[in-house]
C-alpha cells in the first residue's frame, strides 16, 4: 500500500457559511491508493455484468482546466426568490453552486432549486414547434406556426370579435415578458388576459389591497426573523416555500418565538410548530373570530393603533361577539381554550405576524378569509413594523411581478384599473393614440342609449374560461363565446371541474400552448386539429427581472441559450405581434437585440418602459442598472433588514435588496425601496410609509342614535384619514389624501417642482393640471416633492376593517358549497347567485342542490388539496425532471387510518376517489396517515396525464411525456367561485373513497 | 470415471445456464424503483459495462 | 462466540421479516408543544431494545422501502460476526478437523480390509448415483473454496497477491459461487431422494456408534447399506447443504419483504453452516480416500470389494445376495484405491 | 487534520429533499440510487421529525471492516471511500452499515448487484482528484476544491451540517443552547461513538 499525498490548493472555505461561525479553510490532503491497482484489472470480469454507476456522457463535469463563467438567475419554482448560481463552460451549464451571497437564500435551495439544472438539458422538453393534424403531432417551423396561428386569430377576430380570443399568461414570465404580454392583449383589444395569480392569490390581492392599499406581502421572508409570534394559517411553507423556513425557524430559535400552525392537516410545517391547531377545512373566518372574541373580550386589542389607523373596527367587534367559544368549537372543531391561548400569544407577545397561502385564498370566501386575517392583524396592531405584518407567501418565481404588471382581467399594468384615466395614462406611456387603442375593442349598445365599451370591462378569468367556450351565446356578456385560447406557460390541470374543462377544450377552434413542456392541455384527449405547441425557453434561459414575494426585484441573467428550438417569450411575443399587425406601435420605444432567431426585444429596454409608467406601485425606480448592481453586490445586504451594509459600494449604498416596491420616483432619485409596507417608523425616503389613501377622505355613514328619546338614523361623516399617525419625519403630522397637483398647490409645495418636471406635468394634465397625480406624473416630480416633505405620495389613511365596496364588507362565515354540515349550510349559506366576470356565479344553486341531494351522505369525506415539495403547479416541468420525479412517483390520497380501516384500504393500495360532480372519479394510491384528521382526505395537485383511471401518455408528442404521470385532483374538485375574483374553490369539497 | 466427467460437465452446464437465465432476469434499480405512473429512460450506466476511460 | 444476539432472536427475527416495523411512538399528548417533545434517537433506540432486530424506521417517498430504515442497530452484530465469529469458527473448525484427522491417521493409520481383498466385487453405487455424488462434490469444492475466500482471503491471500489480483479473483469467485450453487442444490436434492430410505436411523446404529464403527479396534459392528457414520454424514450433508441452499438463495434473491435483520441472519447462517460443513466434508474426504482402504472405489467405479463390504456392511451384503445376486461378481483383482 | 462528519439537526430538517437532489445534481447519480435520503419518523404525529441520512463516514467504519476484498479506505480527512474497481458487489457492507448507505445498481443479487455506490462526501474516489475518470465513477470531488458536500451546502434550513466534527458539534450546541431544545445528533453515537453534550 502506498500513501499518496496530494495538496490541492484550497479554493474556498465553506464552513463559514453554515452559520455565523468563523472557520479556517479546509485543508484537504490525501487519499490512500491501492498499490498495483490498475484500471484494466477487472476488465475481464466486468463483462460478466459487474454493473457500476457511472457518469453519462450527456453531463460533462466541470473541467477545472477550462475557464468557467458564473451566471446568476432566479429559481423559477416559487416566490421566495432564491438566487441560482450556474457554472457555464462552452455554453453548457456544467455545475451549480450554492449562492452564498444572496441575502434571501444564503446558499440554500429546496429539492426543486437543487435540481434546477436538469431543466435546461431535460430531454423531455418540447423540442420544436408542433401542430396537431388529425390527432397526430407534426413538426413544423416557427414561421409556419406563427403564420397559421395569427391568421386563425385574425379570422376569429373578424367573425367573433377580439373578445373571443382568450390570453393566458404566466407567473414564470419575467416582469418584462409579463408586461409585454399584457400590452399585447391591450393592443389586440381585450382584457381577457390572466395568469396563475387568479388561482393562487387573487383573493389575497383583492382582500389586502382593499384593506390598506396594496395587495402584496407587507414584510419579507427575512423580516420574519424579528417575529415573536407567528401564525401560519392555510399554508405549508415547509413544502411550498422551504427556504422561507430558514428564516421562520431561525426566528423561532433566536426569539424563542411561538410558531402556531392552523391547518386542517398536520403538515411538515406543523411538525415544527410550537402549537398546532387542527380546524375543519373552510372555517377560517370562524377561527379568526374565535381569536378576536377572546381578544376583544379581554381587552388585548391595540387600542391606540385602532384609533389612529383603522376604520370600522367596531363592525368587526359586533361580528366577533357572535362567535363565542362554544359556537366556534361547533363550527370549526377547535377547543375554546386552545384559541384563547393562541389569541393571547398573538395579541400580547408581539411583534406577531400572520403567514398565509392558498389554504386561505382558494375558497368561495377567499377574499373574506383574507380580510379576516388582515382584521386580526389590525386589531392587535401588528402591521407596519418589523416582525409584524401579513406575510403572504406567493407561488411562482414571478407571480408577484406578473400580477403587478397586469396579467389580470381587471386592470392594466400596475393596478391602474381599466377606466379612461388608466388607458390614457398607458397610452401616454406607450406613445400610442388613445383613440386607436379604444378602436381595438368591441363595443355594444347598452341601456339608455349608452355604449358598453369592453375596454373598461373585466375579462374572463382562468377559472372559468371553459365555461365561456361552451356556454350558450346569450348567457355570456360578450359578442360571442371564446374561440381561441393562447396559453403561455400555464398548466391545464390547475382548475377544478376538469370533466367540464375537457368539453371547453374540445370546442375551441384554436389552442396555442407555448411552454417548455407540452402541459396537461395536450394529454387530455378530445382535440384532433387546431392545436399548436410552441417550445418556449425556461426562465433560466431568459434575461430579465423577477419580483419575489417580498416585492424585491432581482435581475436574472440568461444562463445558457434556449436549448433545442426553444425561443424566449420576448421573441415569440414580438413575432406574434408582427403578424397581428401592431408590432410597430407596440415596440415603438423598445430596443432590439440580436437573439437566437434574430431581432428580439431587449429586456432592459422593456424594464425602462415599465419604469416610465410604473408610478402607482413604485416600479419606477428600479432601473436595470440598479438591479444588476444589486445582483453583483448581493453579499453587502443585511439578512434581516435587507439593507445595504455600511461597507457597501456607492452604487447600492443605502438601498434595500432588490429595491422592493414601492421604489419611488425616477431611478436618478435613488429611492432605496420599501422593505416593509406602511412602516411609520421610517422616513418615506428610507422606505417608510403609511396606509394608502385609496378610498377617499371621508365616508358618509348611517348610524343609529338616540335623539329626544327616539332612536333615529342619521348620517355622519367618518374620517378615513389617519389620525395622529404619520411616518417618521413627515411635515404633515396627521392623515392626508393622495398627492395631486391640486394638493401640492394647496400646500404651497408646487413651487418645489423643477421646470422640467413642471413641463411634463403640464403636458400630461393638458387643461386639467390639478388632476395630475403621483401615479400619472411620470416626471416623478410630485412623488419627489411629497417625499422631500416626508409624506407618502399615496396619502396617509386608515386601513379598513370595513371594506364597504366588497360583497361582505365585514367578513361573515359562509359554508363551503359542498359541506358535510347541512345544519350549518342552512345557517351560513353561500352568497346568492349573481353575475360576475360576464357569466353567472351559481354557487347558491349548486349548494342548495347538493344539500337537497343529501350529498354529505354519499360523499362523507372532506377533500382538501395542497402542494408537495418536489413538484410545482400543474407539475409538467417538475415531473419531467428525473431528479425530482424519482422522489414522488405516484399520485396519492392521504387518508386517516380509521377511514382506511373502515373501507378495507391498505397503505400503498389503489383506491378510487369519487367526486360529487360529473360522476368523476380518480384512481390513486392510498397513503394512510394521521396527517389528516378523521373524515378528511388530502391530495397533492401537481399530477396530470391520467384521466379517470386511464393513462393518457399516448397523447403526448413522442418523447415529451413527463416521467411521472398521475390523476389530477382537479378531475374531482367542484364548483365554487369567490364573488370578488372568481377564485375557484380548491380547498374544500367532498368525496368518497373506496378500495380499487 | 465417466460419472465424474459427466458430473463436472453438468456442473458447468447448469452454472452457465443459470448465469444466462439469471442475468436476463436481473433488474437494474432504475426499473425496480419506478412505479406504474412513470416512464423512466432506462439508464445504460446501471446495466453493466465498464466506465468510459478517457 | 456463536451466541450473538442474532441467534437469540432467530425465531422472532424470522417472524419480523416484514419491513417498516413502525417505531414505537413516543407517548405524547397532542396539545403539548411538539418541539419540546420531539422524538429523539435515544428514545427510539431504547424502545427497540426488547427486540434488537428492529430498526428505527420511518417514511420515505421513494419506492425503495428499505430506505425507510434510518438506523439498524444489528449492523454492529453483523460486523462482529463477519470480522470475528465466522473467522474464529472457521479457523477452529477447519484446521481443527485437519489436525484431528492427522491425529487419527497417526493413531489408527489406514483402515485396511481385514480379510484382504477378495476376488469378488459387489455393486455399491450405480452410475447415476455416482454422477450425482460427483456433481454435488465438485460444486461443493468450488463453492467451498470461493466461500472460504470471502472469509479468509483478505487475511491470507490479499497480502500475497495484491489488491487488484485478489479482487479479480474474488469477483470471479463470487460469480462461480452464485451460479455453481444451482448444481449443488440440485445434487443435494437428488441425493436426498435417492438415499433417504437407506439413511433412516436404525437400532443397530447405536451399537455402531458405541463401537465407533470398529475403527479403533472394538470389533466390527454390523451395518446395513449405510452405517451410522455414513448416515450422520448423509444428514449433515442434506441438512447442511439444504440450509446453505435456502440461506444462500435468500441472500441471492433478496425478497423485498425481508428485513435487513433477516438478510443478516441468512448471511450468518450461511457462513457458519458453510465452514462447519467444509470441516465435516474434510472428514468425509479423508475416510473415502486416505483413511480407508477400498472405500474410494465405491464412488470411483461403483463396485467395492466383497470383503470390504462384508466387513462394513454385512447386513447389506446379505440383502444383496438374497435379492440381487447378480450384483456380486467375480472380477479382476482389486486395484488399490486411487 | 479535520475530521469530516455530517450532522442532521432534526429540529430544523423539513424534509424538503434538497440534499437528495443536490447530490444527484453534483454527482449525476442515476435513478434508483439515492446516496442520501430523508426519513420521516412519527409521520403525522406530534413529535414528527425528519432526518437526512447518508453515509456517516464512521470512525472505524463497519463497511470497511466486513469488506472481504478490502476496497474501503479512509482519507486523511476521515472520509470513508471505496474503490469500485476492487468492489465485488457482495453486499456485506450493506448488512453491516447501520445507516443503509451502500447502494447497488442492480436490485436482485443474481450473479451480481454491481459495484457498490455510496455517498463520497463529495470527495470522489481513488482516481486522480477531479479527473474525468474519477467523475465518471464517483461523481464530483468538491473536497479537493476546498468545498463541502453540496447536500449540506444547499440544505434549505441549514439543518444538515457538514464539516469538521468539532466545529459542527459546536454549531449544534450553540443552537440547542439558544433555542432550548434538541432531538440529538442523529447517528453520532452509532457512527462516531460520540454524543454531543448539550
Amino acid at each position: 500500500m502506498l500513501t499518496k499525498r496530494s495538496d490541492t490548493k484550497t479554493r474556498r472555505a465553506r464552513l463559514a457559511h453554515i452559520d455565523a461561525h468563523g472557520h479556517t479553510p479546509l485543508d484537504r490532503r490525501s487519499f490512500l491508493r491501492n498499490a498495483g491497482m490498475t484500471a484494466t484489472g477487472l476488465a475481464a470480469v466486468g463483462t460478466l455484468g459487474a454493473a457500476t454507476v457511472q457518469k453519462a456522457h450527456a453531463l460533462p463535469p466541470v473541467d477545472l482546466g477550462k475557464p468557467t463563467t458564473v451566471k446568476k438567475n432566479i429559481c423559477t419554482h416559487c416566490s421566495v426568490g432564491c438566487t441560482v448560481t450556474a457554472e457555464v463552460q462552452n455554453g453548457v451549464w456544467v455545475g451549480q453552486e450554492p449562492s452564498w451571497d444572496s441575502p434571501i437564500n444564503r446558499g440554500t435551495h429546496c429539492a426543486k432549486g437543487a435540481a434546477i439544472r436538469e431543466i435546461v438539458f431535460g430531454d423531455r422538453r418540447l423540442k420544436y414547434p408542433m401542430k396537431l393534424v388529425d390527432g397526430e403531432y407534426n413538426k413544423i417551423s416557427w414561421a409556419q406556426a406563427l403564420d397559421e396561428i395569427s391568421a386563425k386569430m385574425l379570422e376569429i377576430r373578424e367573425k367573433s370579435g377580439p373578445e373571443s380570443v382568450w390570453w393566458l399568461g404566466s407567473a414564470k414570465f419575467t416582469n418584462e415578458a409579463a408586461y409585454l404580454y399584457r400590452k399585447m392583449a391591450a393592443f389586440w383589444g381585450t382584457n381577457s388576459v390572466d395568469h396563475q395569480a387568479r388561482i393562487c392569490h387573487s383573493t389575497t390581492v383583492a382582500g389586502v389591497a382593499n384593506t390598506w392599499g396594496y395587495g402584496a406581502q407587507t414584510n419579507s421572508y427575512n423580516d420574519i426573523r424579528n417575529s415573536k409570534t407567528m401564525i401560519i394559517m392555510g399554508g405549508n411553507p415547509a413544502e411550498a416555500h422551504p427556504v422561507s423556513l430558514q428564516h421562520v425557524l431561525t426566528g423561532k430559535e433566536i426569539n424563542r418565538a411561538n410558531l402556531i400552525v392552523i391547518d386542517p392537516r398536520m403538515t411538515r410545517t406543523a411538525a415544527h410548530a410550537t402549537e398546532y391547531v387542527r380546524i375543519r377545512a373552510g372555517t377560517d373566518i370562524p377561527v379568526i373570530y374565535g381569536l378576536l372574541y377572546h381578544i376583544f373580550e379581554n381587552g388585548w386589542e391595540d387600542k391606540t393603533f385602532i384609533e389612529q389607523r383603522v376604520h370600522g373596527m367596531n363592525d368587526v367587534r359586533a361580528e366577533a361577539k357572535k362567535w363565542d367559544p362554544k359556537t366556534v368549537e361547533d363550527v370549526t372543531g377547535v377547543p375554546g381554550e386552545q384559541l384563547k391561548r393562541v389569541a393571547e400569544m398573538f395579541a400580547k407577545q408581539k411583534p406577531s405576524t400572520l403567514i398565509w397561502c392558498m389554504g386561505a385564498t382558494q375558497h368561495t370566501v377567499g377574499t373574506a378569509n383574507v380580510r379576516a386575517y388582515c382584521t386580526l392583524l389590525l386589531a392587535t396592531g401588528n402591521v407596519g413594523a418589523p416582525g409584524t405584518g401579513a406575510n403572504i407567501f406567493r407561488g411562482h418565481t414571478n407571480v408577484q411581478g406578473a400580477t403587478d404588471l397586469g396579467l389580470d382581467v381587471i386592470t392594466l399594468p400596475l393596478y391602474y384599473g381599466l377606466d379612461d384615466n388608466a388607458w390614457r395614462h398607458w397610452s401616454r406611456v406607450w406613445e400610442v393614440d388613445f383613440e386607436w387603442l379604444d378602436g381595438r375593442f368591441d363595443k355594444k349598445p347598452g341601456p339608455n342609449n349608452t355604449t358598453i365599451n369592453y375596454r373598461s370591462l373585466p375579462g374572463i378569468p382562468s377559472t372559468r374560461w371553459f365555461d365561456a367556450v361552451t356556454i350558450a351565446k346569450d348567457q355570456i356578456d360578450q359578442r360571442d363565446t371564446l374561440k381561441a385560447a393562447i396559453v403561455f406557460g400555464h398548466g391545464g390541470n390547475t382548475v377544478p371541474r376538469m370533466p367540464e374543462m375537457m368539453k371547453g377544450l374540445a370546442a375551441l377552434d384554436l389552442l396555442v400552448v407555448a411552454d417548455p413542456h407540452p402541459t396537461n392541455f395536450v394529454s387530455l384527449a378530445g382535440r384532433k386539429n387546431g392545436t399548436y405547441l410552441l417550445p418556449i425557453a425556461t426562465s433560466l434561459e431568459c434575461d430579465g427581472s423577477r419580483t419575489a414575494s417580498n416585492r424585491s426585484l432581482q435581475w436574472g441573467e440568461k444562463i445558457v441559450e434556449p436549448i433545442f428550438e426553444s425561443a424566449t417569450d420576448y421573441w415569440a411575443i414580438y413575432e406574434l405581434a408582427k403578424r397581428l399587425g401592431f408590432a410597430d406601435k407596440m415596440f415603438k420605444n423598445i430596443a432590439m437585440v440580436k437573439g437566437k432567431f434574430g431581432d428580439e426585444p431587449e429586456a432592459e429596454s422593456i424594464l425602462r418602459e415599465i419604469n416610465k409608467g410604473g408610478f402607482s406601485t413604485g416600479y419606477c425606480g428600479q432601473s436595470p442598472e440598479r438591479l444588476k448592481a444589486h445582483m453583483k453586490n448581493q453579499k453587502h445586504f443585511d439578512i434581516v433588514t435587507l439593507k445595504a451594509n455600511a461597507d457597501a459600494p456607492a452604487e447600492i449604498a443605502g438601498d434595500h435588496y432588490g429595491l422592493p416596491w414601492p421604489c419611488w420616483g425616477t431611478p436618478a432619485q435613488r429611492h432605496p425601496g420599501t422593505p416593509l409596507l406602511y412602516n411609520t417608523n421610517l422616513h418615506v425616503k428610507d422606505g417608510g410609509g403609511t396606509f394608502r389613501a385609496r378610498f377617499g377622505v371621508e365616508r358618509m355613514m348611517k348610524v343609529k342614535a338616540q335623539e329626544n328619546g327616539q332612536e333615529i338614523e342619521k348620517e355622519v361623516k367618518e374620517n378615513l384619514l389617519a389620525e395622529g399617525s404619520y411616518s417618521l419625519g413627515s411635515e404633515i403630522k396627521d392623515g392626508y389624501p393622495e398627492f395631486t397637483m391640486a394638493v401640492l398647490k394647496k400646500l404651497g409645495w408646487d413651487t418645489d417642482l423643477t421646470a422640467d418636471e413642471r413641463t411634463t406635468i403640464d403636458k400630461i394634465g393638458g387643461n386639467n393640471i390639478d388632476g395630475v397625480s403621483w401615479a400619472t406624473d411620470f416626471s416623478g416630480g410630485i412623488q419627489r416633492v411629497a417625499i422631500a416633505h416626508g409624506c407618502s405620495p399615496f396619502g396617509n389613511a386608515k386601513a379598513r376593517a370595513n371594506a364597504w365596496n366588497l360583497p361582505d364588507p365585514v367578513p361573515v362565515h359562509r359554508e363551503p358549497i359542498y359541506s358535510p354540515r347541512i345544519d350549518l349550510v342552512a345557517k351560513y349559506p353561500t352568497r346568492p347567485d349573481f353575475k360576475s366576470f360576464r357569466m353567472t356565479n351559481a354557487g347558491f344553486s349548486v349548494q342548495k342542490a347538493a344539500v337537497d341531494k343529501g350529498i354529505g351522505k354519499s360523499f362523507p369525506i372532506i377533500l382538501t388539496s395542497g402542494r408537495l415539495v418536489e413538484y410545482e403547479g400543474g407539475g409538467e416541468e417538475t415531473r419531467s425532471n428525473r431528479w425530482l420525479a424519482e422522489l414522488q412517483q405516484d399520485m396519492f390520497v392521504e387518508i386517516h387510518p380509521a377511514d382506511a380501516a373502515a373501507r378495507g384500504i391498505v397503505e400503498g393500495g389503489w383506491v378510487w376517489v369519487d367526486g360529487p360532480e360529473n360522476n368523476a372519479k380518480i384512481k390513486v394510491k392510498a397513503l394512510v396517515t394521521e396527517r389528516v384528521g378523521k373524515g378528511v382526505a388530502w391530495m397533492p395537485f401537481h399530477f396530470g396525464g391520467w384521466y379517470q383511471g386511464e393513462d393518457q401518455r399516448k397523447n403526448y408528442p413522442a418523447g415529451t411525456d413527463p416521467i411521472v404521470l398521475g390523476e389530477s385532483v382537479n378531475i374531482i374538485t367542484t364548483y365554487g367561485f369567490d364573488p370578488v375574483t372568481a377564485m375557484h374553490e380548491g380547498k374544500v369539497t367532498l368525496c368518497q373513497i373506496r378500495a380499487a | 470415471m465417466t460419472s465424474f466427467i459427466a458430473a463436472v460437465l453438468a456442473v458447468v452446464a447448469i452454472s452457465v445456464g443459470a448465469s444466462f437465465l439469471l442475468e436476463t432476469q436481473q433488474q437494474t434499480v432504475d426499473k425496480t424503483y419506478a412505479t406504474s405512473g412513470t416512464r423512466v429512460d432506462l439508464d445504460p450506466r446501471l446495466s453493466g459495462g465498464v466506465a468510459p476511460k478517457h | 462466540m456463536i451466541a450473538t444476539p442474532l441467534f437469540r432472536h432467530l425465531f422472532p427475527a424470522l417472524l419480523a421479516m416484514l419491513l417498516c416495523v413502525a417505531p414505537v411512538a413516543a407517548q405524547q399528548p397532542s396539545a403539548v408543544n411538539p418541539t419540546a417533545s420531539s422524538v429523539t434517537e435515544k428514545q427510539l433506540l431504547d424502545a427497540l431494545k426488547p427486540n434488537s432486530t428492529d430498526t428505527i424506521a420511518g417514511r420515505v417517498s421513494i419506492p425503495d422501502v428499505r430506505a425507510g430504515n434510518l438506523i439498524q442497530p444489528t449492523g454492529v452484530e453483523f460486523r462482529a460476526y463477519q470480522t470475528t465469529t465466522i473467522f474464529q469458527v472457521g479457523a477452529i473448525a477447519i484446521p481443527g478437523m485437519l489436525a484431528l484427522l492427522a491425529l487419527f491417521y497417526l493413531i489408527r493409520g489406514r483402515v485396511r480390509i481385514q480379510g484382504g481383498p477378495s476376488a469378488q466385487t459387489i455393486v455399491r453405487f450405480a452410475w447415476f448415483s455416482r454422477f450425482v455424488h460427483w456433481m454435488t462434490a465438485t460444486s461443493f469444492i468450488a463453492l467451498g473454496l470461493s466461500g472460504l475466500n470471502l472469509v479468509f482471503g483478505k487475511t491470507l491471500l490479499l497480502p500475497v497477491i495484491g489488491a487488484s489480483a485478489f479482487s479479480a479473483m474474488s469477483q470471479l469467485g463470487k460469480f462461480v459461487h452464485d451460479y455453481v450453487s444451482f448444481a449443488f442444490a440440485l445434487g443435494i436434492f437428488l441425493m436426498f431422494v435417492m438415499w433417504v430410505k437407506d439413511n433412516l436411523p436404525a437400532l443397530r446404529d447405536i451399537r455402531w456408534i458405541v463401537q465407533f464403527g470398529g475403527m479403533l479396534g472394538f470389533g466390527h459392528p454390523t451395518a446395513d447399506r449405510f452405517n451410522a457414520g455414513q448416515k450422520l454424514m448423509f444428514w449433515a450433508t442434506i441438512l447442511g447443504g439444504g440450509t446453505l441452499a435456502v440461506s444462500g438463495y435468500i441472500m441471492m434473491f433478496r425478497p423485498v419483504s425481508f428485513a435487513i435483520s433477516a438478510m443478516q441472519l441468512a448471511t450468518v447462517v450461511h457462513g457458519l453452516t458453510g465452514v462447519v460443513l467444509v470441516a465435516i466434508i474434510l472428514a468425509h474426504i479423508y475416510i473415502g480416500t486416505v483413511g480407508m482402504e477400498g472405500a474410494f472405489r465405491a464412488m470411483g467405479r461403483g463396485t467395492v470389494d466383497l470383503n470390504w463390504a462384508k466387513e462394513h456392511h454385512s447386513v447389506w451384503v446379505e440383502k444383496v445376495a438374497r435379492k440381487r445376486p447378480k450384483d456380486i461378481s467375480g472380477g479382476p483383482a482389486p486395484a488399490p484405491a486411487e | 487534520m479535520a475530521r469530516m462528519k455530517f450532522l442532521c439537526d432534526a429540529d430544523r430538517c423539513i424534509e424538503c429533499n434538497a440534499c437528495v437532489t443536490a447530490c444527484k445534481n453534483e454527482n449525476d447519480v442515476p435513478w434508483g440510487i439515492n446516496r442520501r435520503r430523508v426519513v420521516t419518523i412519527n409521520d403525522g404525529k406530534p413529535g414528527e421529525r425528519s432526518v437526512s441520512m447518508a453515509c456517516m463516514h464512521c470512525t472505524d467504519a463497519p463497511c470497511a471492516a466486513v469488506c472481504p476484498v478490502d476496497c474501503f479506505y479512509t482519507t486523511a480527512d476521515a472520509v470513508v471511500l471505496h474503490s469500485k474497481d476492487l468492489c465485488i458487489g457482495c453486499g456485506y457492507c450493506f448488512y453491516a452499515c447501520p445507516f443503509g448507505a451502500p447502494q447497488y445498481p442492480k436490485a436482485a443479487n443474481f450473479g451480481s448487484r454491481g459495484k457498490m455506490d455510496k455517498c463520497t462526501y463529495c470527495a470522489g474516489g481513488p482516481e486522480a482528484d477531479n479527473s474525468p475518470e474519477e467523475f465518471a465513477q464517483y461523481g464530483g470531488n468538491r473536497l479537493a476544491e476546498g468545498k463541502l458536500p453540496l447536500c449540506a451546502e444547499m440544505c434549505s434550513t441549514k439543518a444538515l451540517l457538514a464539516g469538521d466534527g468539532q466545529i459542527i458539534a459546536q454549531i449544534y450546541k450553540e443552537r440547542v443552547a439558544k433555542r432550548g431544545y434538541g432531538s440529538g445528533a442523529w447517528g453520532w453515537k452509532t457512527a462516531y461513538k460520540e454524543d454531543i453534550a448539550t
